[in-house]
């Protein structure tokens, strides 16, 4: 039997196979290799990097929720330069595709990461969290105002020529129009969703329990509203989209698939179960053998039908 | 790193601790002040796995134990499991505590704090290293169920604390450190106040000539943080292993943030799971917004 | 030892305890019946009635996603009329004061309701739910749009004395601007959140399994996001706010109090546990108990301090 | 209605088909065609009550049986229950099957649908009603494994097809209705054409003067819909259990919708749980979209 083609192209970008690890849940790609070498992946995308080294939020910054759990990481990172002169030298060795995704402030931030990042690395996409509040416009974040979001996408769009995924927020009214307002900005791609914000409150001291009071909630609890906006959003907009948001399994993976998602990203399942990402690269291949599949991209979108 | 690892024991020892005994790849490599990840549900709820400290390493047999407080629904579930099913534990994770090859060792534990300290009690050469516990707990029950015949069979100079003075020196064990490490004056008071039931008087055996005094400290992050000062107010180097609630513990989410002053005092992240959980407690930043 | 206070003022109404039970997961107060006596509670909720009745959408209408399930019931109901002739005399008979929830696809619609809801029986409070669609501005839910929100408001309020409870939908992208309207519009009480929008896809057909396509996401799942919407509602407005989303346990009822609800409503959780209101009443009498707190109202918003 | 029932028994039949044996409150009150709905987990996932037919009754007891297949996490973490255990229940559900007085009762089952029409089977008079059962499954391993011993021990008349011919007449079950209901033509043919291993031979016992035949169905929506399609043609009352997803099981959430026609023509909603799980077949839509 011919084996399964696992091929996915996502614009400009071609990968072994559609199954990708999320940004902030596979550090800068060196952890997991404990476990499995990376490059089996389709592609890892590394932790949300700034221009400048961030600490981050005090602790506690984990908690767990039913099925999910809440982060307020709060975009700890290198910073851009230690990134390009520590990090993406060793990532180069994991003979992966890497995604990096980039967070700012304003729209000079992403600019000036967007130039920086070179084209002739390991780099195979940029990932634009738009999730971040706009310093400059009270706060908001961008991702929630369309024009915002088009910006930031044109600002980064005109610094380089990888390939620009835009990673939507799903704390908004209407997706759809986000995932419109970054086509025109210029997005390849888009990636969605990012963390639906939330909060847990200690009932013994009857404080919050995040030292950032509120975190983003991630898991299998968001997958149905997850599921539901990657289904929109193929509806509306011709970008290929990558599927995220409490993917564990292979089946959930295939769920994704048949709404939409032309590849999916791994985040919290990492933490559980080390090796989901290889699990559902083997149960898409399996899932398309048994039902007649001989590529998995013949399965996108399926549930459109 | 990711093991099935056998359960042999998993029973109650008494105010809700138990004691966890697994069979697998983990004691090969695992040292004192380590822990486990280990899954304790097959659903999504609860979702995460939970991190126990490493507190027995039996490494020809192939076997660690672990203690564990039920203190939620993840340790409520955990003591379902029975001898003979498996668990997947990620471990040994973390780095662990210095062992000590000579000199003194003073391990000063707050109430459940002790189980990592047992692991490096049992590999220390008590030969060359003279070693002391010090502990303190809620009240003598509570010492009772958790470990103190363990102690006693380990044979080790051990001093406890009770806060309701049930038992031992009534008060903080960082009450029995200081005295511990300053003789001279606190510790002839301790062992004046010291009830005759308690073991205090381990305390004023003669310290002279101590050179090389190193202490090791697991418990409530405020203790922690006095058994730090107080070190560092008598010179003497001290290793505490930090608690934080953790995500993937590996390393890679950065859920689990502490911070550390670097030799030129400039305050930086730290991973508690990777970069600790022991950390040297002259470095760590404890109050965070200070 | 002196019993724990549990009266709960809201706005006009006041109940016997802060527990109640939220719409559409109680019936019409008859089935629970068999478990326990609903004058035990401080209110119950009925299902979202219409002018005409409804006959809903098609089967499947419920499934189950982790730690939630989505229900697209599409409210199915007997009207109006019949509620009031058939339905209102059998609720009479509780002895427990009775929110009515109101659903509509027109400003008239909920006009119509108001204006038909006696003001001098066992209905405590019209509760408004404004996650429908407003049929007559392309389908767009009333309660994303402040302006629609808050024109709804407006046309209960005209209508009837009962106070008035406005039921937030939480998917938008900033509740806070939700609530003003509402405020704005009348209402004397704001109840949150209403469900999420998800979908699951069944990947043996291939198809969305709910009949509706996608459906409303409730249970513990949403808890986190549940909290937090309460959190930012009452640092920003000052009517008071019945919180639900996910509460299961007492100590969930809590976390929603100290976040600023002054009362709870339990849905999802009495499919799985029908005595769970009963043991959220107990609870938080036992917490304050323990916690020296006479009244219940006095932990109403501790989380802020 | 909610209780708690202790397991006496929870063990595999093989082809994934349990049989769990529950003592408590419900027996009492159970009538056959009702339900119990389990709480199968403890955590909040897999959140919801899992519903199953009650497919035997021992009053005296005080016992229910059901038989329940392994398809998903609900039901896969039920199988961990031991007996001794209790679970949570509520139950009995529903409204069931009308239990005949005279005539001839055709108890017709596809695949798993066997089950509740057990406790059809067991509540009848036999002296009073002529039984028989039509039972269609996927092979002879999936018949055998999931009870054609217990219709064999209770003296029943039955007769079976299996898809893939492996055992009675090769084909649908309705196949077997078709013939039992008019037997001069059709059943003449299946006689022929079943297997001698098969029981089908039971069909052409005389039918002759057969006043009051009534049919109890239970399986696949397809299967039922055929089955009242026949009886419908043939003229013959029959009863349908349906299933539907579930969230309350009791008739408060409205989850559970079907659409029956109403004696004068108007489909109106019906809850599954609580108006159901049994209806007149005559009056279901079957296809909501037509
Ligand atoms: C490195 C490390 C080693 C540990 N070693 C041990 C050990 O040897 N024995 C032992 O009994 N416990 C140990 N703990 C604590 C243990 O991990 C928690 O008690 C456990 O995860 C709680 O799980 P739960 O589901 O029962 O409680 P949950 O329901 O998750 O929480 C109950 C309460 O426990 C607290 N809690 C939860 N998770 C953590 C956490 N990661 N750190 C601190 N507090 C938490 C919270 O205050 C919460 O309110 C250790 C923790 C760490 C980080
Ligand atoms: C009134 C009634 C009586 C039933 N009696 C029995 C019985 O006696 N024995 C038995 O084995 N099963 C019976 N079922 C079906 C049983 O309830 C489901 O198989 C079970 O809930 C599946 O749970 P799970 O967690 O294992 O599967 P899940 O993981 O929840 O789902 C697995 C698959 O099962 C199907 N499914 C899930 N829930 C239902 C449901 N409520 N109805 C139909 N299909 C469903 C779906 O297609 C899903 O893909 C009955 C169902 C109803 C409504
Ligand atoms: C601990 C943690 C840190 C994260 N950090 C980032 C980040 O830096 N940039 C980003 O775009 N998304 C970040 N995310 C969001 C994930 O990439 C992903 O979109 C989200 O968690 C949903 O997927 P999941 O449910 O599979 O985790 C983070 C998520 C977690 C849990
Ligand atoms: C089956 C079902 C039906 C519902 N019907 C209504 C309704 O008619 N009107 C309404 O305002 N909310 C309705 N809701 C929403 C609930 O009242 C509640 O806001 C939501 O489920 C969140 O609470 P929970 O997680 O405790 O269930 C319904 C929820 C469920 C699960
Ligand atoms: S728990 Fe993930 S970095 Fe420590
Ligand atoms: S399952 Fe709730 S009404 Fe039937």
């Amino acid at each position: 039997m011919k084996p399964v083609d696992l091929t996915t192209r996502l614009a400009g970008l071609t990968l072994k196979n559609p199954v990708m690890t999320a940004s902030g849940t596979y550090g800068f790609g060196e952890e997991y290799a404990a476990f499995y070498d990376p490059s089996r992946l389709g592609a890892i995308t590394v932790k949300g990097i700034t221009p400048l080294p961030r600490r981050g939020n005090p602790a506690p910054r984990v908690v767990e929720t039913p099925s999910g759990m809440l982060n307020a990481v709060g975009l700890e990172n290198p910073g851009l330069d230690e990134f390009l002169t520590t990090y993406l030298p060793r990532l180069e060795k994991l003979k992966t595709p890497v995604i990096v995704n980039i967070s700012g402030f304003s729209l000079d931030d992403y600019a000036l990461m967007a130039a920086a990042l070179p084209e002739d690395s390991c780099i195979a996409a940029v990932e634009v969290n738009i999730s971040c509040p706009n310093i400059k416009q009270g706060g908001l974040a961008f991702g929630t105002d369309p024009k915002s979001a088009e910006a930031v996408l044109s600002a980064t769009r005109k610094n380089t020529k990888l390939p620009l995924i835009a990673k939507l927020s799903p704390n908004v009214t209407d997706i759809v129009t986000l995932a419109k307002a970054v086509e025109n900005g210029g997005a390849d791609i888009i990636s969605l969703i990012n963390t639906l914000l939330g909060m847990r409150i200690d009932i013994k001291t009857r404080k919050p329990v995040l030292g950032n009071i509120m975190g983003g909630l991630s898991g299998p609890a968001v997958l149905p509203v997850a599921v539901r906006m990657v289904y929109q959003v193929y509806q509306a907009v011709r970008l290929p989209i990558i599927g995220m948001g409490g993917i564990s399994t292979w089946q959930d993976a295939v769920e994704f698939m048949l709404a939409g998602a032309s590849a999916v990203s791994v985040g919290t399942a990492n933490f559980v179960n080390p090796l989901a990402p290889l699990e559902i690269i083997d149960g898409l291949a399996e899932y398309c053998r048994q039902n007649g599949f001989t590529a998995v991209r013949e399965i996108v979108g399926l549930a459109h039908r | 790193m990711l093991h099935r690892e056998t359960v042999l024991e998993n029973r109650s020892l008494g105010s809700a601790i138990y004691r966890l005994v697994l069979k697998g790849a983990v004691a090969a490599t695992a040292r004192p002040g380590q822990f486990v990840h280990v899954q304790v549900g097959t659903a999504t709820d609860p979702l995460l796995r939970r991190p126990f400290s490493i507190a027995g390493i039996d490494r020809p047999k192939g076997e660690v134990t672990i203690y564990y407080r039920v203190t939620g629904r993840g340790t409520a579930l955990l003591t379902r499991v029975r001898a003979g099913e498996t668990l997947s534990v990620i471990g040994p994770v973390g780095k662990g505590f210095t062992v000590p090859a000579a000199g003194e060792l003073l391990l000063v534990a707050g109430g459940i704090g002790l189980f990592p300290l047992l692991a490096l009690l049992a590999a220390v050469d008590r030969l060359a290293v003279r070693v002391k516990v010090l502990w303190g707990g809620e009240n003598r029950r509570f010492l009772e169920d958790v470990g103190r015949a363990t102690l006693f069979q380990m044979g080790v100079d051990y001093a406890v604390a009770t806060v309701d003075g049930s038992m031992g020196h009534p008060g903080l064990v960082t009450d029995l450190l200081q005295a511990a490490l300053a003789p001279e004056t606190a510790a002839g008071q301790q062992a004046e106040s010291a009830p005759s039931g308690g073991q205090a008087g381990a305390l004023v055996k003669s310290p002279e000539g101590r050179t090389a005094i190193t202490v090791a400290a697991c418990g409530p992050k405020g203790m922690l943080q006095a058994v730090a000062a107080c070190c560092g107010r008598a010179g003497v180097p001290v290793e505490v292993s930090l608690e934080e609630r953790m995500a993937c513990g590996i390393g890679a989410c950065l859920g689990c943030a502490c911070l550390v002053r670097t030799a030129e005092g400039t305050p930086v992240r730290r991973r508690v799971c990777k970069d600790g959980p022991v950390f040297d407690g002259r470095e760590v930043v404890w109050d965070e917004t200070g």
